[in-house]
């Protein structure tokens, strides 16, 4: 029965079975290397299930048009590479403060700029957090295996739509295109969260009431007529200028988030509890750690893995809590330092932190990742 | 209705309204109206045809006319 | 890790390596009862210039997607010989088109040749069902999964219309690999 | 015609109860003494009563600048979005809920100047939004830079010795990308701007209206009109001609004013249509 | 006239000495077999050699698709720059430089889908750059996504169930936008095409040359062509007619086809010209 | 003498004296508030001294523009605000990879999305740093007082030119909108740098020559043909597939600027040398940093503000070697914690590490910083 | 710090509270011998409503631009005055339009009650110098500045034609405040 | 000239160049080439006109008819 439903898919197509199991039912976006298998998947699956697709003139206008597609009561989905990525930053900083549900894949490919496109990289993780202006929420989700993406995706509505904030999905271009036998869950067998219904009477609505955590939106078209804008605002969503409620506006959608990390992260963990020095790493980099502390295991090394799914929020109590019980810790990732400054911050000096970094578009391999494994255990 | 031509008309200022610029003032066709300190006022009710141009190019909702 | 085994499909743009690699892994773990994952590399134009798709095969979860020391690799063209060889395993085995590559690589492996085209072309008509033929080949010189899933495999591939030349595909592949082991 | 005349032609209702349409307490609105965008509103209002309309089935999407802030003052489905990108926002909530009234307010810098993309892919799309574009030849949000608008050798903050860069004809434009329906009005001649909104509501397509107004307070100031009403009147009212009038017109009185009314209309499928019949069609075998 | 006959008329050097305009070492190009973009890039060297131009004084500005690596095929002053951006990069090169001749290489994905607001931004400036859009009603780049060219009810990786989006006219955009110099022509009408773009470079001002070419790899096996031939026959041979044709032909010959040669011409004052004498003029009180 | 030459400026008409008095040559932007008095200066300005001003149709466009104007020899600006700094991201990793000297100002106002337009910010400095995909260099220069955005934006260019690399300059708007009294330093009285001049013979000359750790740029139509492109390349300019090359690529943009940060940051200290306490802070939050500073000394406190004009790259040396000898830094700044995130990191425990955060539209006060010296002095 | 001396300009928009901060500004840091800075508030709008500048002098850099306690503030409306007189400090000078404010705030400051705009209007019959009045009443009634230089600042940052109007206004400014210290 | 008529033209091939697709071989009046394999050959040199359009025509820069 189950091996009926094992399909072999690459990241990608895993990526459109998850929005689709998901509840997705509007896509827009503009085709880039290496994530454009996701668009034409979905233009293909959507309209079947009665869902729309659109591919937009840009980027810009496929994170607003997503935005809208939400808004108007659709699970959204955009998805892009690098360049895309950094052209729809002004929507997400947008979608943050008008908190709007979203969903945003980035298939990161070598940078920067056109850099090298059809090349894996990890090098937008600091972007994902900090690439629009202004402080906002971020929340990043970050699979490694095929199987992975698709669950993912389906916890990147699920978050999205709980907190009412986009979420974004992270994998580089070697899992995005790589082919893993996976299972589609049944219907049911996935947690799906869909969007709180608003039930109480249109003039008692506040699309941003500060009594809830997170206040439930009311579709457009349903009868709530309320206002929405990008400038700080009120409980009723109309711009102010009093300086109390401004600072009320950007820290509540900055709180809703902090106060659910422990919900919001998931970590993964390979023989960490007696380990000496452990590897912190994601996506495909993630994969060699793995292969490579099974070796150092076998190698007689006490070597563990810690693999965030959830890398933004930062998963600072775990790294905290490592630091203080090995050695070193090992960040690999495809790029020349990102994730390894967080990890030095959090280990506050408690143990070693060493990097190590690959930006010539090869993966870092087991063998990179043992001989510095081995190097620490020393 | 020669009733009501002989009925003055009604032109209802909302003074937090109006902004004083003088739109509907150089418009009325029959000098009805005019700015008065920072806002407008009627200076000729019984000139009013009740043209309605007062009302129709004011851009605050500030001036109404009525029968 | 020993359970682990790396095949790559090497060639040009257009001769279906990566659909080689995909039908192969797809034997493995949709129709096998093995774990398989299927990979690639482009270049930076994803069009045209030497190709490879890589294959990893284990009976245990599958960690690093990429080859680390390929146990058979196959070599359409002479540029993708060159270029990819280098790292088949000792003992590994390179098969490679005969009339294609002329400038066999030596090394600790063994290379077997075979005139993979012009069979598909002499016995088939078809010089574009060579991958076909290469990936029975590859099943019979490997022994890694069964003829049955690599036959089931490429028939759930192919459309309708070209299921009796893939099928006549393979088995000439699996035919031809017999005598060359 | 004078706008007076058509007052009197037109049957109105008067006074307009345009408070149904507001958000009463949201004003006084942020618009300077005189601007224009205020009588583009209420004509919009008026014309939105024409129709019919329920207001839970009306959406309207702004950009950016002192023209996109219409959306806060009407009680609608409303969104300020972002600079030049209104078009793209009220494309997504459109084509996810075809039944909605979605109308694009924007102005010329909005909509031409960095949202210029937007605007023709939206026209080329067919994409049944009604939009209107504030015309008042300045960025006045920001205090008075030049806009693709501006008329050659008038000033700005920005073009202080002068504009060189030649403007866009919105209506051009729209027509060349594809707009069914392309429309220009006056916030002078406010009666008859109605009349044209109402046929572009009615439209089904991209019914795109390029509204002349002014703003007196940059626009205005920097070129030495005396007031609001003398912007109208050397502007809107002599500066533009009916398609009507134009007809009767030798081609030496022409010159240099730009045409009001309907200029551009034609029946082409609908973006939304075409999808549910063409994609999701042929998608589901029906 | 068939191609063949104008090949006879126009006093062809052949064979023509590219190499001195490639980088040969940077040969065979990364274009599929048979691709339209290697054709049109023979033409616009020839017509680069009539113009009689200096190397050093040429500088070519691409965005980003398979006809926008064209740059790195040409030994002149090449930037290939952001996907879309290129007419920007390019004006600020030409504004810097008015000297230079600043030719823009881009695509129909290139200049009207992510670049759409910078072409139509350039042409109303009437800045004196060249641009070539390579038309071949696809993204070949990113492997055969549908285009703002892609004709009504074709086949792409994204419509699958056939393309509802009209496709825009490159021609009548730019004229709308204010270009002073539109024309059209094709791979297949080589010797025109190099007549056209020799007109194009020789213009001052704003010149936009839509070239319609074949991607035979994803359009064209997409849309069922046989080949590149196939492609060059049916499209832009039988799907298009000369200007100087089309004013003998009866309107039925002419439905459904695009028109070749220059379109549109005048004289506008450029836009580098404008800022030194009245921007730069002005402020230096000369 | 000097008296004349003193005059009451806006901090962004500085900007525009520094620009003049830096040789820029070549502006293109877009307006936004707070940034506009840049742009409408300079449009007046520039044609008055042979320099070319343009107006473009977004902020896109206006980088892009700018780096042309660049590559054409021309020192160029473009100047923006939070919403245009997004869109410029694509074209800052541009200007990284292809090595184009470009000023880049940003004036900080409320985010995020449209925000609070009127109100001052510190909140992009993160995305200075991050905002663009793919790794790149950074480098951003953070004055506070008029007079040194004056010289702080003649230090831009001459740090962009010397390293061929964009630069930016951050401020907010209380500073970007105040007037002081500043001096318009005399020609040759602040060091300008001028892009060095390509003499090798033109067959001899490749635009990224790694002989060289930052390669001359010949300006095109100067006789030296090559190839920019925004894809990884080889020393000549072309795009490369070799994952060696493309790794020299990518780690030698990032080299000339790690290996010269001596030379790019710039600190200010007050009292800083006996200090228990410090504070870390810049713009105008080190303004009333400063005067918290005095007011603590006054008060027996010993109190010292370290007062970074180079944010990028950060002065880590300076704030390791301060967090060995204080008992705390302090990091007030006009965000929700970014800096102080790098204090942290840079920290690695040594000491107490506090943000005093703000982002209702209001300066931090000298008060609010006071307290919280007080706080730690204990 | 106790040589910092502040100073609040507040109105409507379009009143000239900025200019006339500026000037203040200038008349101190450029024209006399002391340090000034400039500041003003915006509404999110950057047009209309209740408009603030504020300055401060000193003999001494100043690095805290904004206001902390207000020496002298002077408010030409009622909202002006209610919006912005809180920090005044305990001492200070409030100087108000008498006509425009009815509802005059109570605090430990002394306040001074002038028609402004009405003396404007009356004397010169221009209200559009009521600013440049209220400067000349602040410099008297503050001695911050000497009146030479609040003259000359005063002249240079007007055009050509309105010398003699705002040399008058000024003047005025320094008499109608002789007399109400 | 009725010299040159006679002599045979000279048609230069760049076989790393030539991609094979055809086009030159299609649009040959007088079906002067062919494909060999994958990439353009001479088949039929006599017949050749020396029209060029193999040459206008090459994508690749592979083909040349010199007189
Ligand atoms: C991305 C971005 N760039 C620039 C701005 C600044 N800005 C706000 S409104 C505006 C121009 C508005 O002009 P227009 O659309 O003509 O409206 P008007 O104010 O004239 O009605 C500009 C440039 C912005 N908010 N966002
Ligand atoms: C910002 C950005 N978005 C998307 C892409 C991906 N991309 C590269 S080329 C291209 C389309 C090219 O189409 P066209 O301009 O028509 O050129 P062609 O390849 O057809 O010649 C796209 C979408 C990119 N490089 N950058
Ligand atoms: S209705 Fe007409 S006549 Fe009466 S006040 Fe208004 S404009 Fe004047
Ligand atoms: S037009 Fe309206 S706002 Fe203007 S003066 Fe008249 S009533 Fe007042
Ligand atoms: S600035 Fe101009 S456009 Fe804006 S509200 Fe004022 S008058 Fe209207
Ligand atoms: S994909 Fe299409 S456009 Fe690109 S090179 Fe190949 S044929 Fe040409
Ligand atoms: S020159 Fe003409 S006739 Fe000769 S081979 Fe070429 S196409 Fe054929
Ligand atoms: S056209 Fe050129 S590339 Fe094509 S077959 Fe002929 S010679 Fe070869
Ligand atoms: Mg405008
Ligand atoms: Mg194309």
């Amino acid at each position: 029965m189950a091996e009926h439903k094992k399909k072999l898919l690459q990241g990608n197509e895993a990526c459109v079975e998850g929005a689709i199991y998901a509840g997705c039912k509007f896509y827009a976006g503009y085709p880039i290397t290496p994530s454009t298998e996701i668009a034409e998947g979905l233009s293909v699956r959507l309209p079947k299930i009665g869902g729309k697709f659109i591919q937009m003139e840009d980027e810009i206008a496929s994170i607003a048009a997503a935005i809208g597609g939400s808004l108007a009561g659709l699970k959204s989905l955009t998805a892009t590479s690098g360049p895309g990525f950094s052209l729809k930053q002004e929507g997400l900083g947008y979608a943050c403060i008008a908190e709007i549900p979203l969903v945003i894949i980035n298939v990161m490919r070598g940078g920067p700029s056109t850099g090298y496109p059809t090349g894996p990289s990890q090098a937008d993780i600091m972007q994902a957090k900090w690439g629009t202006h202004g402080d906002h929420p971020a929340i990043a989700l970050t699979p490694a295996y095929v199987q992975e993406i698709l669950t993912e995706t389906v916890r990147a509505f699920n978050l999205s739509e709980k907190y009412r904030t986009p979420v974004i999905v992270l994998y580089d271009e070697i899992i995005g295109h790589m082919r893993e036998p996976i299972t589609i869950p049944e219907p049911g067998e996935l947690e799906v969260i869909d969007r709180e219904k608003v039930t109480c009477p249109p003039d008692e609505y506040f699309p941003y009431d500060e009594r809830f955590e997170v206040p439930p939106l009311a579709p457009f078209g349903t009868g709530y007529r309320y206002h929405v804008t990008g400038l700080n605002h009120k409980k009723d969503g109309f711009p102010t200028n009093d300086s109390k409620q401004i600072n009320e506006n950007n820290l509540r959608i900055m709180r809703k988030i902090e106060n659910h990390k422990a919900e919001i992260w998931k970590n993964e963990e390979v023989s960490l509890k007696d380990a000496d020095v452990a590897v912190f790493s994601i996506g495909s980099t993630a994969r060699s750690a793995n292969f490579a502390v099974k070796a150092a295991r076998e190698a007689g090394i006490k070597a563990g893995l810690l693999r965030p799914l959830t890398i933004w929020p930062f998963p600072d109590a775990a790294v905290k809590e490592l630091a203080k019980r090995v050695k070193a810790i090992i960040v690999p990732e495809l790029n020349l330092g990102q994730m390894v400054l967080e990890v030095e911050r959090c280990a506050g000096g408690a143990c070693k932190v060493e990097g190590i970094h690959r930006v010539d578009g090869e993966p870092i391999t087991p063998a990179q990742i043992l001989e510095i494994i081995k190097k620490h255990a020393k | 209705m020669g009733e009501a031509a002989l009925k003055l008309p009604n032109i209802r200022i909302n003074e937090k309204l109006c902004k004083g610029c003088s739109i509907c003032v150089d418009f009325c066709p029959t000098n009805v109206l005019e700015i008065k300190g920072t806002v407008v006022a009627v200076k000729d009710l019984a000139a009013c045809t009740r043209c309605q141009l007062c009302d129709l190019r004011c851009p605050d909702f500030a001036i109404s006319v009525i029968d | 890790m020993s359970a682990r085994y790396e095949l790559r499909f090497s060639g040009s743009g257009g001769q279906g390596m990566i659909l080689a690699g995909i039908i192969m892994a797809e034997a493995a773990a949709i129709y096998g009862d093995k774990n398989a994952v299927q990979s690639q590399s482009y270049g930076p134009e994803s069009r045209g210039g030497a190709s490879k798709a890589e294959v990893i095969i284990s009976t245990q979860p599958i960690d690093y997607p990429k080859a680390t020391a390929i146990d058979c690799m196959l070599a359409m063209t002479q540029e993708a010989c060159s270029k990819y060889h280098y790292d088949i395993k000792p003992g590994g085995i390179l098969l490679i088109d005969s009339n294609e590559v002329k400038d066999v690589p030596k090394g600790h492996f063994k290379t077997i040749s075979f005139p993979i085209i012009e069979t598909a072309r002499k016995e088939l008509g078809k010089t574009i069902v060579a991958n076909i033929i290469s990936l029975g080949m590859i099943a019979e010189l490997t022994g890694i999964v069964p003829h049955e899933a690599v036959e089931k495999a490429v028939l759930a591939r192919v459309p309708a219309a070209f299921v009796e030349l893939n099928k006549k595909a393979v088995q000439i592949g699996f035919q031809s690999a017999k005598g060359l082991k | 015609m004078s706008e007076g005349t058509v007052a009197k032609k037109q049957k109105l209702s008067v006074p307009f109860d345009y408070d149904k349409y507001l958000r009463p307490k949201k004003l006084p609105h942020i618009w300077c003494p005189g601007c224009g965008h205020g009588i583009v509103l209420k004509a919009l209002l008026r014309a939105i009563e024409a129709s019919g309309l329920n207001k839970d089935d009306i959406c309207m999407v702004s950009g950016i600048g002192c023209s996109s802030r219409t959306p806060g003052y009407v009680d609608f489905n409303t969104m300020h979005s972002l600079h030049g990108r209104a078009f793209a926002f009220a494309t997504g909530i459109k084509f996810a809920k075809p039944n909605m009234k979605v109308i694009v307010i924007t102005g010329d810098g909005d909509a031409l100047a960095i949202g210029g993309n937007h605007f023709i892919h939206t026209c080329r799309r067919n994409i049944d939004l009604t939009v209107l574009v504030y015309t008042n030849a300045i960025y006045g949000m920001t205090g008075g830079q030049y806009s693709p608008t501006t008329p050659l050798g008038d000033i700005a903050t920005t073009s202080r010795y002068g504009n060189i860069e030649p403007p866009f004809d919105a209506c051009k434009m729209a027509e060349a990308a594809g707009a069914s329906f392309v429309a220009r009005g006056t916030a002078y001649h406010t009666l008859e701007l109605e009349k044209t909104i109402l046929e572009a509501i009615k439209h089904k397509g991209t019914s795109v209206v390029d509204i002349i107004d002014a703003c007196p307070t940059y626009y205005g100031r920097m070129n030495k009109y005396k007031s609001a009403t003398h912007m109208m009147e050397v502007i809107e009212k002599d500066g533009t001609v009916s398609v009507k009038q134009a007809d009767k017109l030798p081609p030496e009185k022409l010159e240099g004013k730009l045409l009001r009314g309907v200029l551009y209309k034609t029946d082409r499928p609908e973006y939304c249509e075409q999808y549910a019949t063409q994609v999701m069609g042929k998608a589901t075998g029906k």
